[in-house]
This record gives C-alpha cells, structure tokens and sequence, in this order.
C-alpha cells in the first residue's frame, strides 16, 4: 500500500493562534482512516487544509504522488477528492434531490451544450436523477426529496452532506463528524454502505468523529491530533490504551 | 377646445425655475379665454408635462404623450437645450408639430434638422455667451475663470462665451466643467481658484449648483468678483448667499427690451400673481400667445400650414399686435390683414432658422437685488 | 397545487393584458404601443439582471453602465459618417493617438509579466507604478490636442453608419467584454461590496462616455439614430412603432427561450447552488469564479442590447440620461416584484412597472387637477401657482407607495421562484 | 403538578403539520430525554415549547400555568432556557459577549457564573475574546451550552447538547447534567447518543413522525428490544 | 507660504469637513446595515427630513441661536433628531416590519426602502417645493479668517461655524456609538440580533425594542447629519439624495458594521476627492525657478468633471486590496 495522502510538516495559523503545528500525517491508499482528537485540536481545519479552502502557511499536501498545495478546493474534486462539512453546508433554495443532482459533472453545465446539443443533455439529467434518486432513498431522504434542504432537520442535512459524496465515483473521502446528530440505528447503515464503498470500489475515507462505537468499527488506523499536530497513531485498541489520550481525549472515566 | 402642451423640466436642475415660466405661458392662455377665446369661441387650453431636463427619454415621453395623446396643436417647449432637441427629433418633427420653446438657448438648437418646425422665443447662447464676453472685456476685465454646468446649457455658454472673449484679447485662466446638484464643491473651486485669478463667471441654474458655488466661493475667499449669465439670475440668489457678498455681481439675460410690450406684461403678470422679472417667464408667454395667433391664422387648430402661420403672424408687414391685445387680433385676422406679434420678450421675428434676434440685458447686483443697467442688442 | 399557481399567473397576466388595453384606449394606441417598445428594451435589460441576481445571486448595481455602453454602441455604429472628419487631418492623429495607447498597455503588459522572470516584487511594485504613471501621462496628452481639435472643428469623430442589427451586436459584446475585465477585479467581493462597486463602475463608464466629447458628443446629445425599421416620418407612429416592437418582441422570445432552457437545466441548477452556498459548490468540483464570470458577462450582454435597443428607439444618445440611481432600482424593481429567478415574473415586471412608472405622472396630474377643480368649486379654495409643477411630484411618491405596497402583500415577487419538483 | 407538560400538540412550519398531537410531561426533578429518528419533530417540539413556533392545537404548561404560544422574552424570565441544534451562537460576538447574551435578562450580578462557565469549558476561558464564528465544532456547542446556563435555569431544554463534542466532554456534560438536575433544575433533551442519555434520563419519549411512539422510563426504554433496533442502533 | 495655506485650505480643510459629512452619513447606515442587514436607501431622505424639521423650528423660534451665540438651528438639533427618531421608527413600523416579520430576503427589504425614499421624496417636496432655502434665518454664518503668522502668508485659513460643529458633533458620535455598541448591555444586544435574531430572542432579548433603538439612533444620526450639511451649504430637498452614493461608498469602504470604519471610510472618499482634483501646480510655483520643466497651468491627478469617479476608483482598489473593507466589515 501506498499513501493516497500526504501531509507534509503543515502548520497553519489564523491571527496568533496556531491551529495546525508541523503536522505530517499519510493515508493509504485504500484504508479507512480515523481522525480523532480533542475539540478544537484542528481536525476540521486538516481537512480545509487538504481539501483546498485554505492554503497552509508552511509545509506540503500531497495527493496521488502529485503536489496539491495550493490546489483550489473545485479541482481536487474533478480528481476525486471528495468532502463533507462538519456544518452542513446544504444548498438551502434548494430541494433535497437537486441538491444530490448537482453534485455530477455534467455536460450540460456548459451553455453552448444546453442550447445547442439538448438531447445529449438532456440524457445525461435523466442519468444523474435516477442516481440521486438512488442515493436518496438510501440516506433515508426519499420522502423529502422536494423539500428545500433549508427545511430540513439538523440530523437530514447531514445526511444529505453524505449522499452528495455518494454521486460521484471517488478516490478520497474526507468525512467530517457524518453521526454528530445522526440516528443511530440509520448510522449503521450509513457505516456497512462505507465499508462497502471501501471493499468494492477501493474508495479511501478519511473520517473525522467523536463517536468511538463508529471509530472501533470502521478505521484502521485512527490518528489522534492534539493542539495541531499528531499526537499517535496506531489501532483504536492501542489508542484507547494509551495514557496520554485518555487524559487528553477520552477523559477518565469512559470506556 | 384647441390644445397647446407645454413640456419643460419640473422636476431636476431647473425645477425651481420652471413654475414661473409655465405661468408666463398660462397667463397668455388665460388671456385669450377672456377675451372671447380661440377658433370663434373655443376655449384653448394648456396642458403640461415633465421633460425632467436631464432625461431625453422623458423629454420624448413627454412629447410623444401631448403629440400622440393628447393630440395637441402644438407645443411650448421645451425648456432645457437637450429636452427640446431630443423632443424635436424624435416626435415633434417626424408628427409635424411646431415646437416653440422660451427657453432653449443653446445653439445646437438651431442645427437641429427641424423641417422648419422648431422655433425659439429666446435668443441663442452664442449671441448671449459673445455679449457677455464684450461686456466685461469693456469693463476691463481680461482675466477671468470659469465654471459651467455639465449639461448642454452650460457647455453651450461657455464655448460661446470664451471663443470670444479670448478673441477679444482676455484670457480664461481656468474653464472647468462641474456636475449639477452636489452637495459641494470646494474643490472645483480650490482647482479655479490655484489659477491666482479672482474673477470668477458662474454659468449654472441658480437653484441648484449656482447657489452652492457662490457661497463656497465667498467663504473660501478667494474671489472678489462673482459674474453669472441668465441661469444664475434670480433675487432668491440674493438672499440666500447674501446681499453684501453679492453686491456688484453682474450678470446677462436675454432681456425685455424696452418696448412697450414689456410693461405690458409686467402689469399683467403682476396681476396674475407672478414676478414678470422671472427668467424665461416672459419668453413663455411670447411662446404661447404667438402659437396662438397662428392657429387662429391657420383658421383651424390642424396641425398643418400652422409654421407657415406662424411666421406670418409673428414677422413683419402686418398691423403690430402687443401682449394682451388679443381680441384686436382676432378681428385683423378676421378681415383677412397681416398682424406682426411684437411681444414681451422682444420683437420675436424669427429668422430662417427660426431663431430671434435677441437683446440681453446687463444686470448687477445692487442693494440686494439684480438690478438691469443697461440693455444689449 | 401546480393548478393554483398558474390561474394566478393566468389572472396577473390577464390583468396586466387589460390594463395594457385601457393604456392604449385611453392613450392612444401610438403612445400606447411606444410604452410597449420600451418596456420591452426593459423587459431585456431586467432579463440580464434576472440571471445575474434571480440565478446566481450577484448583486449588480451598475446597470445603467451597461446599458449606457449599449447604447453608445448603437450610436456609435450605427450614426452616419462624418465626412469632414474622416477626410481631415485629425483621422490620422486620433490614429496616432491609438497607437501611443496600444504602446502604452504592451508596455504595462510587459513590466506586469517580469514576474515571469522572478524579478522581486520589491523591484517590480514600484517599476510598475512608475510606468502606469508615465504611461498614463504619455496617453493622456497623446490624445488631449487630437481630441481637442477635434471637437473644436468638427464636433465628434460622427458615427460609421453601419446597419443598425450591427450595433446592437455590437452594443452587446462591448458590454460583455467591459464585463469580463470588471468582473475579474469585482466579483471576488460579496453582495453589498459588489454592489456598491459595480455602481462605481457605472459612474466611471458614464463620466467616460459624458466627458468624451470627441467621440460622443457628450452632453450636447446625438440624434436622430436611425432606426431598424422604417421611422415615423415614413410611415407614421403606429406602424413604425408596431415594426419596432415585433423587432424586439422577436429578440425577448429567442432570449427567453434560451434561458428558460439553461435555467430548467443543469447549468442553471449549478448557478443556483453558487447563490446558495459557495463553499460547498466549490468542494462539489464547481468553478465558482469562472461561472459567476460567465453569468456576469451574459447578463451584461443582455443589458447591452437592451440598452442599444433603448436608444435606438428613442433616437438619441445622450449620456446623462442614465441616471444610475433612479433607472438602476427601475430594472431592480422590476426584477424583485417579478420574482427574482422567474424569467416570465421578470418580463411581467418589467412591463407593469414601466406601464406604472409612465402612467404615475399623467395619473398624478390627472387626481390633483381633480382635486384642485373640485377644491374651487365646492370651498373656492384657490390652488397656488405651482401647483402643477408639485402635482408631478406626487407621481415619485405615488411610484414608491406603490412598490411599497406590492413588496408588502408580494414580497417574493408575483410570481415567486418555483422549487423544481421531481415525482 | 408538572414542571412542563405538553398535551396533544399539534404544530409545524407553514401549512404543513408536524406535530401531530404529542404529549409529554416531565417533573421538576426529572430529566426527560427525546429520541427519534432524524426529521422525527424533535427539534421542532422544543421549538414549539419555546414559542418560536406556533402551536395550532393542544396546550402545553410550565407548573400548570399556560404558556401555549408564548412569547420566548416571557420564557426566559420564568427561568426557561433553550438551546437550539443548528446556529445556536451568535458569530460576530465574542465567546465572552456571547455568554453575557445569555445573561441578558438578568438585572443582578451574575459574574460569579461566569467564571462557573469558564470552569466547566475551559478551551472557553481561552478564547474569551474571539469572535464565536470563529471556533471549533465542539467549542461552539459548548458557547451554546455555557449562555443557555447564564440565567441559571430552573428548566433547560437542550437540542443535541453534544454532537460534535469529544467523548470527554460528552462524559463531562452528561454528568453535569446530572448534576443540575440534582440541584432541582428541570432538563428537557434531545440526543442521538440514546443510550448514554437514557441511561441519565427518568423519562424517555420515543418520537416517530411527530408523535410519541414510546413513553417510559430511560432504562425500560434501553431494554426495550423493539426500541434499541429501530431507534438505538441496535 | 500662500501656497501652503491654499493647500490647507482647499485640501484639508475641505477634506475633513466633506469626509465628515459623508462619515456622519455612512455611520448611520452601517449601523442599519448591520442590525437591521439591509441597505437602507432611504437614509439620505431622512437626513433631508431631518433638516427641514430643524428649518422649521429654526423658523419658529429664530432669536435662540443668536441668545446663545450658536447657529439656531444647532441649538435646535436635539429637537430635530427626536422627531426624525420618531418618524424613522413609525417608518419601520409602517414598511419594514412587515416585511421582516414575513422572513423576506434583504434584498426585498432594500427595494422597499427604495419605495419609501421615493415617497418621503414626493411629500417632501410636494409640501416644500423644490427650491433650497438657508438654514440661518435671523443668524449668519459665522465665518473664521485666521491668519497665520508667518510673514509671507496674506492668505487666511478660512473656516465656518457649522464645519467646526460638525467636526466636532462627528468625533462625539461616532466615539459614543462605538463605546455603546461595544460596552452597553443595549448595544451587545443590538450586535447579537444582528448575527442571529432567533437566538437573540432565545436568550430573552426584546428584539423590538433593538430595533427601536437602532431606528432612534439612526434617525437622530441621520438629522444631525442633514442638518449640518445644511447649515454649511444649503437645504434643498434632494441635497442628501446626491450624497447617498458616496456615503454608501464611505460605509462599504470602511466595512459594514464599524463606526470607526464609516469614519475612515468616510475621509478617506473625503479626501480623496480633494487631493485628486488638487492642483499641485501651485505648490511647485514658488520653486519654478529651480525646476528643469516648464511648470504647466493645471497638474491635477484628475480634470475636475471627473472628479466624481475618483471616490469609485479608491473603493474599487480598497475593495481589491481587502474585499471587506478597512475595517473587515460584515458581509451579510
Ligand atoms: N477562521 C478561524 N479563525 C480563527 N480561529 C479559528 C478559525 N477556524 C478555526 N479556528 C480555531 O482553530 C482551532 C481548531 O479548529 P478546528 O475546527 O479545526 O477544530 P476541530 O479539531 O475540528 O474541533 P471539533 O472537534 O470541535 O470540531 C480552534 O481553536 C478554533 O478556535
Ligand atoms: N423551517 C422549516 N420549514 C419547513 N419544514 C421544516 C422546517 N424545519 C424542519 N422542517 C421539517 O420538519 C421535520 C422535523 O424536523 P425537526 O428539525 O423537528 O427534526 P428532528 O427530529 O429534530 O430531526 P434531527 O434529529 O435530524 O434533528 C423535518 O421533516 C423537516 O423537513
Ligand atoms: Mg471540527
Ligand atoms: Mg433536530
């Protein structure tokens, strides 16, 4: 295996505060990635850093051998980088479904296709809307595909940030904090269908979460970040085993 | 009924300027309906609409809707150079409506390509602008700057005025156009005044940037002389940038000669309840009573053979006809004689171009008011 | 559900159709039918504005600039050639004068690009503002005499008397490509920064075009524009002005049709989710700046023709007629009564207010001339000598009643934006 | 007599219902605990309890005086407190002003709050001078917690107190609501972490599209095997 | 040393003293723009309105002001701004709670303002007319020549009565504001309705009674402003309307939301368009001896008839250099 993923020695700071210190972490091709961590030890702000929203102040991001740093966040998903938003960033004038449906690049996003070659268009939709259709039913959205992603409840828009990464075929997966507000019996679902994707399409995830029961489940390995930088690496057992994250993550008395 | 529009800028830069000229004109119309009316009785009525001045769609807009709505004879109008050309070119000429206008002074005017259709009661720019150069050359005044309106009136004028006064061996230090209706305008002033001359000429409505100029350039300090043309006219000026910072100011209009229809006028505005001295005022009523006579000579309230009337009743030979006298017209025309129309404003004989000849007057500020010294022609 | 939403289009519509009708009874239908054509030059200009803002959410305050550039294109293009111009001497000075410009930007051009040849942005900041300067001098006097003369001798450089479709093309793609060099400095900003800077733009283009003599004559106006169809004096009002509104009512239907087929599909569902929320459009692979540049520059092009359309058929140019405030919050209004992201909302707003916007001032004069006759009559109170020339004022707060109300009972438009439904 | 005691409501955004008559009651000693599947009407029960919903039918009573549709200004003074699931802080304000917000109808002292807020979250008390909008996941919920306490309440209805929080602040918060509730504050809670928050709860609402599904204890709920498949995750 | 004191005169003076009016304008609107998120278009006529209620009570009791050695109508600016506060909050009353209370976009409410600048437009100057009027009735402007010491100045510094209130008025508001918005338990509460009006209601604050006030301070804002203005140059009914652009400009350039950024905002559109519209000639002439050129009549950076889009040209390159403002304003 190989890493899919490379974070070289990255720092970033907004005003004073340094949010990521010198953090290097790899993701291999092919795992299921845990990252966890401590609020505000910088997870989310990781992911901007990979994903393209932010650019790092020092330090390399790599992707599939290729130097991505100062990438912006649209090209990395023509390349298959894929994320979610641990607030749910919906499309809220939106209905559910279209907000799955825009997800695909289409050919009929260019003018010059829309008016003058409707009919491949016009096809392409009608592929992209039984996808979503598809995709909705399984986030458990289908009876509120009309509704405006604005209306929906805290736990829905969630899961819609979910589907929009099942649209497309995938290289990497950022996942940040999908069960936060999420049912649980849904969740374990929404877990099979990852491991699913991982096995059979060789999706890479990299997921960010507080729930442990998600994280034992699913990642190997699991990362843990503290105050912007790695703190260790290693299996959930090992992590949950050491000292320094007890004190620091799971306090003393869970688990 | 016979129907006379009257379009001019009531709302923007000369709105303040505009009530009393569609009064002058209304004063005409009220005369004629007391005195037995129009077409053997028919009363004549004056119908107004806004040209906004700065807007030539609304200016058009206004036209088309007396021309094409209302159905007009013709028109008194419009006010402001760029309203009458823009009301000219696209409704008044392509519908063959004579237009009369008291108040446009720019010479573009007479370029329009009018079909013989559009006249003035009030003398071009280029004449008033070469006036009011030779004037103040006259007085010994060589230096000057200067400041006009960006507008048409304005850039008009001042072409005018510094072709000639430069030819007459003046210089203009500085000629800076500024933009109607700010708040300020200590900077244009700063940029007359780095010229080092103290003598500023104003070209500009004085209601909305005139005002502003004058008391910005009093309190700068930097001018001592203040001139203005007729935009700048008016005694509310007066009191409102004070009589002493004022005082010597002169100042040009197209003016009431000495004639006798000029007291006329004067006597019957008074009556009416307006200041006969207000710019333009009595060029409206010139306006409107002559279109009057003409259709009263055209015999009909058509809109054609009303240009050709027009002039005949406004020029030379004829029996002369002066403001008011209304009712002795009718009757000349009657018995099939030639009137000529000498008016309140002038003598109003239109030249080929339809254009009068004019005659400016010299005012200056004296105890508080614009006072005539002497009348140009 | 779907039923009740189109007998209330159905009813605006017929409503509006009617009221055209009385327009025309009581206005006459030359007069009535001018309203139309204008209203239609409306109805293209508000469409421009509808995909900028109703699409993808841009907040574009300066329109008037575009449509002034549209109309001066038609000006330009389309007024007859001025001979005297052409034949004398300052043609080939004023192409001098062009050339010092070109020169003046391959300059500029190339110190921007020593980047290239990493030289240090300390060397090259103040490099470049010193050649901008010299530049900018250089340039400026270059065409000061030339211009000068020009105006001085023949009036302006006259226009080149081509057939009129070409300037409105014309008008159109010079208002997209100003466009596209505006939207590369101002659409990084958000909403009200955008628009506070896209009314900027609009003033800069207007003094441009106010204080350009030699090439626009600038406040002197230029008329008579000839026209696509045969003119009034031809062929009377009515025809005329009937050929014309075919003309545009031909442009409205091919324009409509395109972006009614854009905005059912994908592309209009991107832009949609670029109003919605930028940040997950762009982790969801769309390129936001490049798309909110091509909406930008498309709905520009539209004002442009708008505007030719406008000018031509009014006949004139004339720069300060674009007012940037008043006529900007005309196409706004037009737009937000509509319903913003509603193409047929939008061409139903631009017709009822303009039929509003002309109809308040003879309504205005018509109710107070009421109340002053009635006034005499009954308590012989006299009514003051201006009274006519304040009658007019009650028709801006008649229009701003107006909108008030609407926005009260309608506030997202007549016919609100619809959620696309899929069974 | 119930501390807060909701009969058949009925209620929900625009025309579209969803509450469709719940019933709910909980005592002053008690915590009551919310669960349900997403877009059950969780969330917009605590809303319609709070008044920023309207209630078209059924009542609902805070010690047995009615606060149907009442307005929330009026809640707070009776020593109610919310916290909602989504935009639950204000961003432009920094965390301190934020929690100052809370305290907002208080007319006495309430500085020594405060301080008991910084203690309970410390990452707070670090940024006590940054802008809200800008902080973690996490740290915001716990702004939202911290300014629903500044009025120290005698109800608190809390709207997923910990998603997004790490496990030992989840620990922490359930044990401090424990706490509380000892101290004879009423809570009122929604969570998808079910079990831990039964586990807490003295009562238990299974919510199902607007409409209690199940009603009982916390720990009869978790044993329930219909309950803990469809709605605990097994 | 004339020179220097033209240029003190023309370029700092004037300069502070427009970039005071415009900052005076701009503060009330960033406020609105902040608590209430919208645009508010009819704050110019308010200032219009303002003036006029301060003409009226100038035309009533025209003795005060000379009694108390100040212009009457400053003395009656307290006045002035209560009834403007109180039509600026009927006015919310009437056109724009109705509005938020139906959840509209911000958008729809700026229209709405556009409607209600248009009918205080109509009324005002149908019951007023359009002409412009003076402020000081019984009163002059007190006009300052300071001369300076030096032995070859002979030209004055000159400035105004009212434009030494306004700097003054200025400097107290704008520093008052910002301490209430920042300090007061009101104006936080004004701050957090505008980030979040659910929450804010939540947490127990009287959302009406924030808007109240936001509309009595930018009402009163909006008076003062109006009525200075005035009282330096004249009162016409749509003086304001002509400043709305660049106060717009200054509130956006110094970032939505800060006082202190509508006061820089506001000298800096202010001064920008004195120095650009300088002519530096007259600096460089006591030196044109020593100079290797030709010193030319005019060397301004711009000819004066485009000196309007100069305040657009710095808010072009403020806003590229920092997309919200100086003062990293709030995008709303
Ligand atoms: N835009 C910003 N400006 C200033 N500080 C920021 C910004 N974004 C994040 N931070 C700070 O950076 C730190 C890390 O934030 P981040 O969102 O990455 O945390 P996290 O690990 O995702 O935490 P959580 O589990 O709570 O979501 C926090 O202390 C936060 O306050
Ligand atoms: N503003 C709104 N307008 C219309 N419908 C809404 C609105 N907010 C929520 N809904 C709908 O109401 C239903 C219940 O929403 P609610 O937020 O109460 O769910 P919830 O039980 O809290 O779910 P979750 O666990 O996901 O937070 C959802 O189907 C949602 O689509
Ligand atoms: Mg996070
Ligand atoms: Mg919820």
């Amino acid at each position: 295996m190989s890493a899919i993923i490379e974070v070289r020695q990255v720092s970033k700071a907004f005003g004073s505060l340094n949010v990521i210190n010198d953090c290097s972490i790899q993701v291999e091709q092919g795992s299921i990635t845990g990252l966890i961590g401590p609020n505000g030890a910088g997870k989310s702000t990781l992911f901007n850093l990979i994903a393209g929203t932010f650019a790092p102040d020092s330090g390399s991001i790599w992707y599939q051998g290729q130097d991505i740093t100062s990438v912006p966040a649209n090209q990395l998903f023509h390349r298959g980088l894929l994320r979610t938003f641990q607030i749910a960033q919906e499309f809220s004038h939106m209905s559910a479904l279209e907000n799955l449906m825009m997800v695909p690049p289409q050919k009929g996003e260019s003018l010059f296709n829309t008016w003058f070659r409707p009919s491949d268009v016009r096809a392409q939709e009608a592929e992209v809307r039984e996808k979503a259709l598809e995709v909705i039913e399984f986030v458990g959205l289908a009876h509120v595909k009309n509704e405006l992603a604005g209306n929906l409840s805290g736990g829905q828009k969630k899961l819609l940030e979910l589907g929009r990464t099942m649209m497309v075929d995938a290289k990497v997966v950022l996942l940040d904090e999908i069960a936060a507000g999420v049912n649980r019996t849904l969740l374990q679902d929404l877990i099979r269908n990852i491991q699913r994707l991982n096995t059979e399409r060789g999706y890479t995830f990299l997921v960010i979460e507080h729930d442990m029961d998600m994280i034992a489940q699913l990642c190997d390995p699991v990362i843990v970040l503290a105050q912007g930088s790695v703190m260790m690496e290693g299996t959930i057992q090992e992590i949950q085993e050491d000292k320094s994250v007890i004190e620091a993550y799971f306090g003393n008395d869970a688990h | 009924e016979v129907k006379l529009g009257f379009i001019g800028g009531f709302t923007g830069p000369i709105e303040s300027l505009a009530p009393p000229i569609l009064s002058g004109a209304q004063l005409a119309v009220q005369q004629i309906n007391q005195q037995g009316g129009i077409l053997n009785g028919q009363t004549l009525t004056l119908l107004s609409a806004d040209t906004t001045c700065t807007e030539a769609s609304a200016a058009i807009n206004a036209a088309d809707r007396m021309i094409n709505t209302e159905k007009v004879t013709a028109i008194v109008g419009a006010l402001c150079s760029g309203a009458t050309i823009a009301a000219a070119n696209n409704v008044a000429v392509p519908a063959g409506v004579v237009m009369v206008s008291p108040a446009s002074t720019s010479p573009a005017i007479a370029e329009i390509n009018d079909n013989d259709l559009v006249f003035r009661t009030t003398p071009s720019d280029s004449y008033q602008g070469e006036v009011l150069a030779n004037l103040l050359l006259s007085k010994g005044i060589n230096e000057i700057v200067v400041t006009f309106v960006n507008n048409d009136y304005g850039q008009g004028l001042s072409n005018a005025f510094t072709s000639v006064f430069e030819a007459g061996g003046g210089s203009v230090a500085a000629n800076l156009a500024h933009e109607d209706g700010k708040a300020d305008y200590r900077s244009e002033l700063g940029s007359l005044a780095s010229s080092g001359v103290d003598t500023l000429l104003v070209l500009a409505y004085a209601d909305t940037s005139g005002e502003t100029i004058l008391r910005q350039a009093y309190e700068s300090g930097n001018f001592t002389q203040y001139i203005g043309a007729d935009g700048m006219v008016g005694d509310r000026l007066v009191g409102a940038v004070g009589a002493d910072v004022l005082e010597g100011m002169i100042a040009t209009r197209p003016g009431k000669p000495d004639i006798p229809g000029s007291d006329i006028f004067s006597e019957a505005a008074a009556a009416a309840g307006f200041d006969p001295n207000s710019v333009f005022a009595s060029q409206a009523y010139d306006a409107a009573f002559l279109l009057a006579l003409a259709i009263e000579k055209n015999g009909s309230a058509d809109r054609e053979g009303l240009k050709e009337a027009l002039r005949s009743v406004a020029l030379p030979p004829g029996e002369v006809i002066l403001p008011g006298e209304w009712e002795k017209a009718v009757e000349l025309l009657k018995a099939g004689q030639d009137i000529n129309y000498e008016g309140a404003a002038g003598s109003q004989d239109f030249d080929e171009r339809g254009n009068v000849p004019g005659i400016i007057e010299e005012m200056v500020v004296r105890d508080g008011a614009f006072r005539t010294v002497g009348l140009i022609e | 559900m779907n039923t009740q939403w189109l007998t209330k289009e159905f009813g605006l519509c017929m409503a509006l159709a009617v009221s055209i009708l009385l327009l025309m009874v009581f206005m006459g239908s030359a007069y009535g039918i001018r309203v139309l054509v204008e209203a239609s030059c409306y109805a293209i200009i508000a469409l421009g504005l509808t995909i900028q803002w109703g699409y993808a959410g841009l907040f574009n305050a300066g329109i008037m600039g575009f449509v002034a550039i549209g109309g001066f294109s038609a000006m330009l293009l389309t007024f007859p050639v001025n001979q005297g111009f052409w034949s004398s001497d300052q043609a080939s000075d004023l192409g001098q004068a062009f050339l010092k410009l070109l020169g003046a930007v391959v300059i500029v051009w190339a110190v921007v690009q020593l980047r290239r040849l990493s030289v240090p942005r300390s060397i090259r900041l103040p490099l470049l503002l010193i050649t901008l300067a010299v530049a900018y001098l250089w340039v400026v006097n270059g065409f000061a005499p030339v211009t000068q003369a020009i105006v001085s001798q023949h009036g302006f450089i006259g226009g080149f008397g081509m057939p009129v479709w070409v300037g409105w093309l014309v008008g159109g793609i010079l208002a997209g490509t100003v466009a596209y060099f505006i939207g590369h400095i101002c659409l990084g900003l958000r909403s009200d920064y955008l628009a506070i800077a896209t009314l900027g733009v609009a003033e800069i283009i207007k003094a441009f075009l106010k204080n350009s003599e030699w090439l626009t004559r600038g406040t002197l106006t230029v008329s008579p524009l000839p026209w696509p169809v045969p003119s009034a004096g031809e062929v009377g009002f009515i025809t005329a002005r009937a050929l014309y509104l075919s003309v545009t009512a031909v442009l409205i239907a091919i324009i409509f049709y395109l972006l009614h087929a854009a905005y059912k599909g994908p592309w209009g569902r991107m832009m949609r989710a670029i109003r919605d929320n930028e940040l997950s459009s762009a982790a969801m692979g769309k390129d936001v700046n490049q798309r909110r540049l091509e909406v930008f520059i498309l709905g520009c092009i539209l004002m442009g023709i708008g505007g030719a359309g406008l000018a031509t058929f009014n006949g004139i140019f004339d720069p300060n007629g674009y007012l940037p405030l008043h006529h900007t919050f005309l196409i706004w209004v037009m737009v937000i009564l509509g319903g913003p992201g509603n193409n047929l909302g939008t061409l139903f707003g631009a017709v009822f207010v303009y039929v509003i916007w002309i109809m308040s001032e003879p309504v205005a004069l018509f109710i107070l001339n009421t109340v002053s006759y009635f006034g005499n009559l009954w308590f012989a109170w006299e009514a003051p000598s201006d009274f006519a020339s304040r009658a007019l004022q009650a028709r801006v707060f008649s229009i701003g009643l107006i909108i008030t109300l609407v926005l009260r009972y309608a506030p997202k438009g007549l016919f609100p934006e619809k959620v696309q439904q899929y069974s | 007599m119930h501390l807060l005691e909701a009969k058949n409501v009925h209620g929900g955004y625009g025309g579209m219902n969803i509450l469709n008559g719940l019933d709910l009651a909980i005592n002053a000693d008690e915590i009551g605990v919310i669960v349900g599947p997403n877009g059950a009407g969780k969330s917009t029960l605590l809303k319609a309890i709070f008044g920023l919903l309207r209630v078209t039918e059924g009542s609902i009573e805070l010690r047995g005086e009615l606060i149907t549709n009442a307005d929330p200004g009026e809640l707070v003074l009776k020593k109610m407190a919310f916290v909602p699931q989504e935009k639950n802080i204000f961003p432009s304000l920094t965390v301190q002003e934020n929690l100052e917000m809370g305290a907002y109808s208080r007319q006495d002292n309430y500085q020594h709050i405060l301080e008991q807020v910084y203690h309970f979250f410390p990452p707070l008390a670090d940024k006590r001078s940054q802008p809200a909008g800008e902080l973690s996941g996490g740290q915001r919920q716990m702004v939202a917690m911290g300014r629903a306490l500044m009025i120290e309440p005698s109800l608190i209805l809390l709207d997923e107190p910990t998603a997004g929080l790490s496990p030992l602040y989840m620990a922490d918060i359930f044990e401090r609501i424990v706490t509380i509730n000892a101290a004879g504050v009423g809570v009122l809670m929604v969570e998808q972490h079910a079990k831990q928050a039964l586990k807490i709860a003295h009562k238990g609402f299974v919510l199902v599209a607007g409409q209690n599904r199940f009603t009982d204890t916390g720990m009869n709920l978790i044993n329930n095997p219909e309950v803990a498949k469809a709605f605990l995750g097994g | 040393m004339n020179e220097f004191v033209f240029f003190i005169n023309n370029v700092l003076i004037s300069g502070v003293v427009i970039g005071s009016i415009y900052a005076l304008g701009a503060v009330g609107i960033t406020l609105i723009f902040s608590i209430l998120r919208f645009a508010h278009f009819a704050h110019a006529d308010l200032m219009t309105l303002g003036a006029f209620f301060a003409f009226f009570l100038t035309a009533l009791f025209p003795a005060i002001g000379p009694a108390l050695g100040l212009p009457t109508a400053f003395v009656m600016l307290p006045l002035a701004m209560g009834l403007t506060a109180l039509t600026a909050v009927y006015l919310d009353k009437a056109f724009y709670k109705p509005l938020r209370a139906q959840g509209v976009k911000p958008i729809v409410l700026v229209m709405a303002s556009l409607g209600v600048t248009l009918m205080l437009q109509g009324l005002i100057r149908m019951f007023m007319g359009t002409s412009s009027r003076n402020l000081y009735i019984d009163d002059r402007k007190g006009i300052h020549r300071i001369d300076v010491p030096f032995e070859l100045a002979n030209r004055p510094i000159v400035i105004t009565d009212p434009q030494i209130l306004l700097i003054l008025f200025l400097v107290v508001a704008v520093i008052a504001l910002h301490l209430f918005l920042t300090r007061s338990k009101l104006g936080k509460a004004m701050r957090a309705m505008s980030d979040n009006p659910d929450l804010a209601r939540v947490s127990g604050i009287n959302t009406q009674k924030v808007v109240t006030v936001t509309w009595i301070i930018a009402g009163s804002l909006a008076a003062a402003a109006g009525t200075l203005l005035s009282l330096d140059v004249s009162l016409k009914p749509d003086l304001s309307f002509m400043l709305l652009l660049p106060i717009f400009a200054a509130a956006i350039v110094g970032g939505v939301g800060h006082p202190y950024g509508a006061l820089a905002g506001g000298f800096v559109i202010g001064f920008a368009e004195t120095l650009s519209v300088f002519n530096w000639a007259v600096l460089l002439r006591p030196f044109r001896d020593q100079l290797w050129f030709d010193l030319p009549a005019n060397l301004a950076f711009v000819p004066t008839e485009y000196k309007i889009t100069v305040p657009f040209f710095i808010l072009l390159a403020i806003l590229v250099w920092r997309p919200t403002g100086l003062f990293k304003g709030k995008v709303l």
